[in-house]
């Protein structure tokens, strides 16, 4: 659906070089601005697909589109400022944390729409979209699958900080998923014990994590929590005969080293549903409040064959009726 | 040493595999940290103080992975190295030739390192990684096959250079006159030594271990390079080359002792048996070392002209 | 004699302007402008009162973290630890903050300092004690207590402090008999911490107690036979050092934030490092050196709207600038200047403390 | 690695050729101009004294002769060819050796290490350390200087560090040897055992270069004297032709009064009157071993003793820089065994310490800031707590010129000052004030002799202000010439005490040297 997608290389660049153009403030102009949350463009996660998405966006609409990089936690206010004083047209904000600015400057600029990622709103502010997942329907859906595959009854989660609640979720959905198909199944879980700084960027430790939770007998790892769950996943893709799982977008693009472990990835669509409420922006069609996003599991690629059959039409039972409510999570 | 062994059957008599996951993990954990302090180790004992392994580290990581990605792993290793040691000809060039005081030169390489990694770095690339070795017989070993003898090619590596240094730096002419020039650069350069050479040839041979290490990361252990991936593992090791007292295989012991207080968390946390917050359970290895320091103490000395250029 | 005694203030001025034209070449070579480089940092950092109170802001906690580093280095101590001193002193004086609402401002605000004053002390303290009675070094110690500070307020922040009904950890807001504003369009925060430097520098370099610390720093044997007590002034540099860090801490959370949020101070504690050695261990020119690297980092925006540049491009420039300060000689021979002609070298660190 | 043979001075052929010469050698730093013009020439078994005060250029001119500075101007010629030196390593591969006034020893290696620091005998790759403690301990009987190769350098006494000096450049068979102020810190046995190493060298062709201030071993060991003052070269005699006042007179440019005239002693009131002291050592091992001592107001004690027997022990409980173990301390009556080294000075006491560079200075520190290290906080020199810098400035400049401490100005580094000057530094801090008794350990090491009479005098001075006076030296001469009563010190006990007129040099080292036995 998108023009990214295809590849691992953000098509951060070629929009970049373009960038806004001076007449933002004309009606025919349409301006896409984002603000990434501390981290790079190119993280290969939430920045990356929500850039992704505004780029798509922009191109559907023949529009243009720009991104800030957050260097500081501080200068948020002052990121989404920029863009507006450039007259754009729509903000993107990436992250909770910048929630609060965001909420800030869109009372303060009712005819600019705001979409917030990742952002719930709890009152609705009405030119501002959460763009909210069930993260916890996502983990429980690959817990599932997890519960199904293990042949040692052992499955493990590497995840990045409790800090964050999407990632609480993944974890927490996880774990109820395994045992809703595998009442046997033992979950190994942790944390990264650093700080935020360095929690979603240590692939070493969860590389060395994830080994020590295989030579717990672990053979189904779920490795969520940027860089560090990306370290787990190269680490298992390299052991004979363990399964990984990826976190947020389709991991077998985004991290091709683990291609050799990567069953799914447990999904929420950044990308899409940001391309989508900017499509509703031009179109009139968008609210305020809280937009939920597409929450999945990712195709199998070439584990298709290995998945036996079975599980295969157990699992799409399961996540027809998990994104329907009808099996609830047991997460709140 | 005997000791640490009967102390490690016990534990797999009592936790099985467990402990030789925890064990497991304690290795892999300690050899970066314990290829950093021989950075740290080599550079103090000749008298410069390195604070800018963690920048090292993380440019030998990059040349490491992006050699790899352009001419194989093995050329990636050979890039990580040579960019250390070239990053360690710079902190030479900056605390030997210029007097640069040589904290400012370490706190440079960082800030330095940081903004150019970051600058220059491109996703999408993929690498191999390097195979582990299983060595005949051992690797079938209860206990300690896994834990030791399945390594990967590096860490095999950096046992050999860790016991490779204590030994040179007790037993040789070389070891001897590095230990010299950086207790008392005066003493080795009216016998004749040059205070300098050795000082550029430790340094820069120093930052070919960091960049080794930085390999570690990125050509072993992940297959993969991110920004600011050493993680404050450069600062970790300063801090494991004082509790070490500057010898090698006790910085060693430092790592390993480090690593396997990680290693017990993470275990702590799969099962959890306990239920205190993860941010507690995280402290506990800091906080245990911090408790050891201060029971036993350790009146540590440090290299004499450590940070003291010369003349 | 005129000329000599400035030559000494002059040497960063020059040395910055080299870095930033060398860091004009290195945009160019990125295929940026420099000029549009230039402007970016000119307007983010000083094109009125709004940016230059940014400036001020981003520069008051380099402040205290580069005064907390120097007093360190004068007693011959490494304090590695602002960073955790500072999150422990910004948690603090943030749920002084929120908890004692109802008190007159006169009181709270004070309070608060406090609070976040104390409790940056108390970890520096435990070093300083351990270093003085158990010689266990200072900068394994701080070390080790940065990631248990990181911890430690992570966890206060997600649980125990925890603004209720939302779901990202961090404390309430700070109440407004609490905030600091500013004062004519300059930060409170950031007029403290001139008063701070200032203060620091007089108790330095001219009282006892700063004879005393020096002492300690260059010959402890020495200050032994003055009978100056060398534990006592080990353990009053690392308290005086950390009580600063955590009044920075402080000041960011009761000026700045607002509240503590985790995450927030990443990195505060390295860079007051930096900024203690781009200022010469010398407490009255960390002003400068913070507000100049106040100035680059609030720049980062402007830099990529503006110039379209990476904002990893003022690390480069910073690089450069404190590699230049610290070595004259490359200066001397950028500039084709004199052999003599300019001062010597920095030196200021006495390996390991020892 | 081991291409150099101990002993090889031994092989030198005994042609009395000119081994080295100096031509119009300048050496300046900044202003100071610490050698200029200086000529000289060092024939093959000749025995060299350079004298000259404090700061005249010794160390500088011998420096420059090791490769330790570049001149500013003038040749050096070895064998007659003109030689660049730019580092020691040219120096010692032409030959030269030099014994340095500071040592130059690692501290935590050990002896043997030290000696073959540079030139290691190999086996297979790694030091033989076998080979080299066997060499240390041929050349050390060879030549009667007593070390254990296997022992620690810093853990040994600073008499047997010099005999590891002097070890090392024989090691390394030096045809040329440099000796900067050997003897400052030997006993008198100690240093006639050199001399006798000197002579023995110089026999078998070894061209020495002595620098010294005790105008006793000129006159005993050497062949010819040049003197030096202000940089410059100002005269050249045969030991033979002169006396020890005429070299003094040479050297200082006015006669020298080498024995002081005192009044006789008119002792007080007891000031220290110590009993059962009891101190350890810095490695635990109990040094001063119940020891009792007094001394009155107005009289000079001195204290004699082989080195190592708890002086320097003693010294430093007195003044509360050591922790008392057992037994007390008495100042006037009152027990300080318990205070501290600040509370003891702020009685009165004035304590000038062994080790100047360790204890005595802070090297960085300005001239002024040093000669307030232990006062900075008197109400004269700071108030409120502010210091009052300005008279630190003025009472510096006043103690430079009574003192006579040769430096360009107060706010120079310590650390820039010659060896002899800075121990006039500290001596002109601890005697310029009242002070009920003065502790002075070594007061006159490295220091010239026109400032050891001046030394003397200011502390016969203090005498007779009515402080008490303890001195304690390792130079029998300097004890006779200061002392009202000389007690003697062993195994951490006095053995002997002696009054003034009866003490001659031969009782006191039968005492010394343990006639009951040890
Ligand atoms: N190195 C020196 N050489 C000569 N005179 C000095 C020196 N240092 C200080 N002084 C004298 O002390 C006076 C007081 O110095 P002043 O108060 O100006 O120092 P400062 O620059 O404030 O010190 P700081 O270096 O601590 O900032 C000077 O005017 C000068 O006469
Ligand atoms: N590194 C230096 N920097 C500045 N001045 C110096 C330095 N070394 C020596 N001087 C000065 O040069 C002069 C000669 O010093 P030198 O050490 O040669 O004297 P010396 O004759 O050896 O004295 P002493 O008998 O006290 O050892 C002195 O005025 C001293 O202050
Ligand atoms: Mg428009
Ligand atoms: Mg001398």
């Amino acid at each position: 659906s998108s023009t990214g997608s295809g590849s691992a290389e953000p098509a951060a660049t070629a929009a970049v070089a373009k960038g806004l153009p001076g007449d933002c403030a004309s009606e025919q102009v349409f301006c896409i601005g984002l603000v990434t949350d501390v981290g790079k463009i190119d993280d290969k996660s939430f920045n990356q697909a929500a850039w992704q998405g505004a780029a798509a966006a922009a191109a559907t609409a023949d529009g243009h589109a720009e991104y800030i990089e957050t260097v500081d936690p501080k200068d948020y206010a002052k990121n989404i400022q920029s863009f507006l004083d450039r007259k754009a047209d729509v903000v993107v904000t990436v992250g909770f944390a910048i929630g609060d600015a965001t909420a800030t400057a869109a009372k303060a600029n009712p005819g600019v729409h705001f979409i917030g990622v990742d952002a719930f709103q709890a009152t609705t502010i009405p030119n501002l979209t959460g763009l909210v997942f069930n993260e916890d329907k996502a983990g429980f859906m690959a817990g599932a699958l997890a519960g199904l595959l293990t042949r040692t009854n052992v499955v493990a989660a590497v995840l990045g900080t409790d800090k964050i609640p999407p990632v609480v979720a993944f974890g927490k959905g996880w774990e109820n998923g395994a045992r809703f198909t595998n009442p046997k199944v033992k979950v190994l879980t942790t944390y990264h014990p650093g700080g935020l700084d360095v929690a979603f960027n240590d692939p070493t430790w969860g590389a060395q994590t994830a080994k020590q939770a295989l030579d717990n007998t672990a053979d189904v790892i779920f490795g969520a929590g940027g860089k560090t769950g990306n370290g787990a996943l190269l680490e298992v893709a390299r052991q004979q005969g363990a399964y990984c799982v990826g976190v947020d977008s389709d991991q077998w693009e985004t991290v091709p080293g683990a291609r050799g472990c990567l069953v799914t990835s447990a999904e929420k669509d950044i990308e899409d549903g940001v391309a989508t409420l900017i499509g509703q922006i031009r179109d009139g069609s968008i609210t305020g409040g809280n937009a939920f996003g597409q929450v999945g599991l990712a195709p199998f690629h070439d584990f298709e064959e290995k998945v036996p059959a079975a599980v295969r039409t157990k699992i799409e039972g399961i996540v027809r009726d998990v994104a329907s409510g009808k099996i609830p999570t047991g997460v709140n | 040493m005997a000791g640490s062994l009967v102390a490690a059957f016990a534990a797999y008599g009592i936790w099985g595999f467990r402990a030789t996951a925890v064990l497991g993990f304690a290795v892999r954990s300690s050899t970066p940290l314990a290829l950093a302090a021989m950075c740290g180790i080599l550079c103090e004992r000749t008298g410069v103080i390195d604070i800018g392994i963690e920048g090292q580290m993380l440019l030998g990581a990059f040349a490491g992975f992006f050699g790899a990605a352009a001419f194989g792993v093995v050329a990636g290793v050979f890039a990580a190295v040579a960019v250390g040691a070239l990053v360690g000809a710079f902190l030479a060039l900056c605390a030997v030739t210029w007097r640069v005081d040589q904290i400012i030169a370490g706190a440079v390489i960082n800030i330095a390192a940081a903004g150019f990694t970051s600058f220059l770095y491109r996703p999408g690339r993929v690498i191999g990684s390097l195979p582990a070795w299983r060595i005949p017989l051992l690797g079938d070993l209860p206990l300690l096959g896994p834990v030791l003898f399945r390594a990967q090619p590096l860490t095999y590596l950096t046992v050999v250079v860790v016991i490779g240094l204590q030994v040179t730096l007790v037993r040789t002419p070389w070891g001897r006159r590095t230990t010299a020039v950086g207790e008392h650069p005066g003493a080795a350069d009216t016998v004749g030594i040059d205070v300098a050479r050795y000082r550029y040839g430790n340094v820069v041979a120093g930052g070919a271990l960091a960049g080794l290490a930085g390999a570690l990361l990125s050509v072993e252990i992940t297959g993969s390079f991110d920004r600011g991936m050493t993680a404050g593992r450069g600062f970790l090791a300063l801090a494991i080359v004082i509790m070490g007292r500057w010898k090698p295989v006790a910085a060693w012991a430092a790592a390993l002792f480090f690593g396997v207080l990680t290693g017990l968390v993470n275990q702590l946390n799969f099962g959890q048996v306990i239920d205190i917050p993860p941010q507690f359970v995280a402290m506990l290895p800091y906080a245990t070392t911090i408790v050891v320091l201060a029971i036993f103490g350790t009146r540590v000395r440090p290299p004499a002209a450590a940070g003291r250029p010369y003349p | 004699m005129h000329l000599d005694r400035l030559r000494p203030a002059l040497l960063p001025v020059v040395a910055v302007v080299v870095a930033m034209v060398i860091g004009a070449l290195v945009v160019l070579a990125a295929g940026a402008s420099p000029v549009a480089a230039a402007t970016a940092i000119w307007v983010a950092a000083f094109s009125g009162t709004g940016a230059i109170a940014a400036t001020l802001e981003k520069a008051t906690p380099l402040v205290f973290a580069g005064l907390a580093v120097i007093v360190g280095v004068r007693a011959g101590l490494f304090n590695i630890g602002a960073q955790g001193q500072l999150l422990l002193g910004a948690i603090t004086a943030a749920y002084a903050g929120y908890r004692l609402a109802g008190l007159p401002r006169a009181v709270h605000l004070p309070l608060c300092l406090a609070v976040g004053i104390v409790c940056g002390a108390l970890p520096a303290l435990l070093a300083g004690v351990l270093r003085a009675t158990r010689g266990v070094h200072e900068v394994i110690v701080t070390i080790m207590l940065n990631t248990i500070l990181v911890n430690l307020t992570d966890w206060l922040a997600g649980g125990p402090w925890m603004e209720q009904g939302q779901p990202v950890s961090r404390t309430p807001a700070i109440v407004g008999s609490a905030r600091m504003d500013r004062v004519a369009g300059v930060p409170v925060g950031f007029l403290l911490a001139v008063a701070m430097a200032f203060g620091v520098w007089f108790v330095l370099d001219r009282t006892t107690f700063g004879f005393r610390l020096a002492t300690v720093g260059a010959n402890r044997n020495a200050a032994h036979y003055a009978g100056i007590s060398v534990a006592g002034a080990t353990v009053a540099a690392m308290t005086l050092s950390g009580a600063l860090a955590g009044l920075g801490g402080a000041v960011e959370s009761l000026g700045v934030v607002g509240r503590f949020e985790p995450g927030f101070n990443a990195g505060l504690g390295f860079d007051g490092i930096t900024i203690a050695l781009l200022a010469r261990v010398s407490p009255r020119a960390v002003i400068p050196a913070a507000v100049l690297i106040g100035a680059l980092r609030a720049s980062s925006t402007q830099l990529q709207a503006r110039a379209r540049l990476a904002p990893e491009i003022v690390d480069v420039v910073l690089a450069l600038a404190l590699l230049l300060v610290a070595a004259p000689i490359i200066l001397r021979w950028l500039l084709r200047l004199r052999p003599g002609s300019s001062p010597t070298e920095v030196h200021l660190t006495r390996g390991w403390g020892s | 690695m081991s291409e150099s043979r101990p002993g090889e001075a031994g092989a030198v052929p005994q042609a009395r050729g000119v081994l080295l010469e100096v031509r119009g050698l300048t050496k300046r730093f900044g202003s100071v101009v610490a050698n200029e013009d200086v000529s000289l020439q060092l024939r093959r078994g000749e025995v060299l004294a350079l004298l000259g005060e404090n700061g005249a250029g010794k160390t500088t001119l011998v420096k420059m002769l090791f490769g330790l500075h570049r001149p500013d101007g003038g040749e050096i010629r070895l064998a007659g060819e003109a030689v660049r030196l730019r580092s020691p390593r040219d120096a010692i591969a032409r030959g030269i050796g030099m014994v340095h006034q500071h040592f130059q020893l690692v501290p935590v290696m050990t002896v043997a290490e030290n000696v073959v620091l540079g030139a290691e005998p190999t086996r297979r790759r790694f030091v033989d350390r076998r080979r080299a403690a066997a060499e240390v301990r041929e050349l050390s009987e060879r030549f009667g200087l007593a070390v254990d190769p296997d022992a620690v350098v810093e853990d040994l006494p600073i008499g047997a560090q010099q005999r590891v000096e002097i070890i090392k450049a024989l090691y390394r068979g030096a045809e040329i040897l440099i000796l900067d102020e050997p003897s400052a810190v030997l006993t008198p046995e100690e240093t006639d055992e050199l001399l006798g190493v000197v002579a023995e060298l110089a026999a078998r062709g070894v061209g020495i270069v002595l620098i010294t201030h005790k105008l006793r071993e000129v006159m005993e060991a050497a062949d010819r004297v040049v003197v030096l003052r202000d940089g410059r070269v100002v005269g050249e005699v045969a030991p033979a032709d002169t006396d020890e006042a005429g070299l003094a007179a040479l050297m200082v440019g006015r006669s020298v009064v080498l024995r002081i005239d005192k009044q006789p002693a008119s002792p007080g009131e007891p000031v220290l009157g110590i009993q059962g002291l009891e101190v350890d050592d810095d490695r635990g091992r109990r040094a001063v071993t119940g020891l009792d001592l007094e001394v009155r107001a107005g009289e000079i004690v001195g204290v004699a003793g082989v080195q190592g027997n708890g002086q320097r022990e003693l010294a430093e409980a007195i003044c509360g820089m050591r922790p008392r173990i057992g037994g007390c301390v008495l100042l006037q009556d009152r027990d300080i065994t318990g205070l501290g080294a600040r509370a003891i000075h702020d009685l009165g006491v004035a304590h000038i310490p062994e080790d100047r560079d360790k204890h005595g200075l802070v090297g960085s520190y300005s001239v002024a800031d040093d000669l307030v290290l232990n006062r900075f906080d008197e109400p004269g020199f700071a108030r409120w707590g502010r210091r009052d810098r300005a008279a630190v400035q003025r009472w510096a400049e006043q103690l430079i010129a009574e003192f006579d401490v040769r430096t360009p100005d107060v706010h120079a580094p310590a650390d820039s000052l010659s060896g002899g000057n800075k121990q006039k530094l500290i001596v002109a801090r601890e005697l310029s004030r009242a002070s009920v008794l003065v502790v002075a350990a070594q007061p006159t090491r490295g220091v010239d002799v026109g400032s050891i009479e001046f030394i003397h005098r200011q502390l016969v001075a203090a005498r007779d202000r009515g402080a008490a006076v303890l001195v304690i030296s390792a130079e029998l001469e300097e004890l006779l010439a200061v002392s009202d009563r000389i007690a003697v010190m062993r195994d951490g006990r006095i053995a002997a005490t002696f009054a003034g007129a009866s003490a001659t040099p031969e009782a006191i080292g039968l005492v010394m040297g343990g006639a009951t036995g040890h």
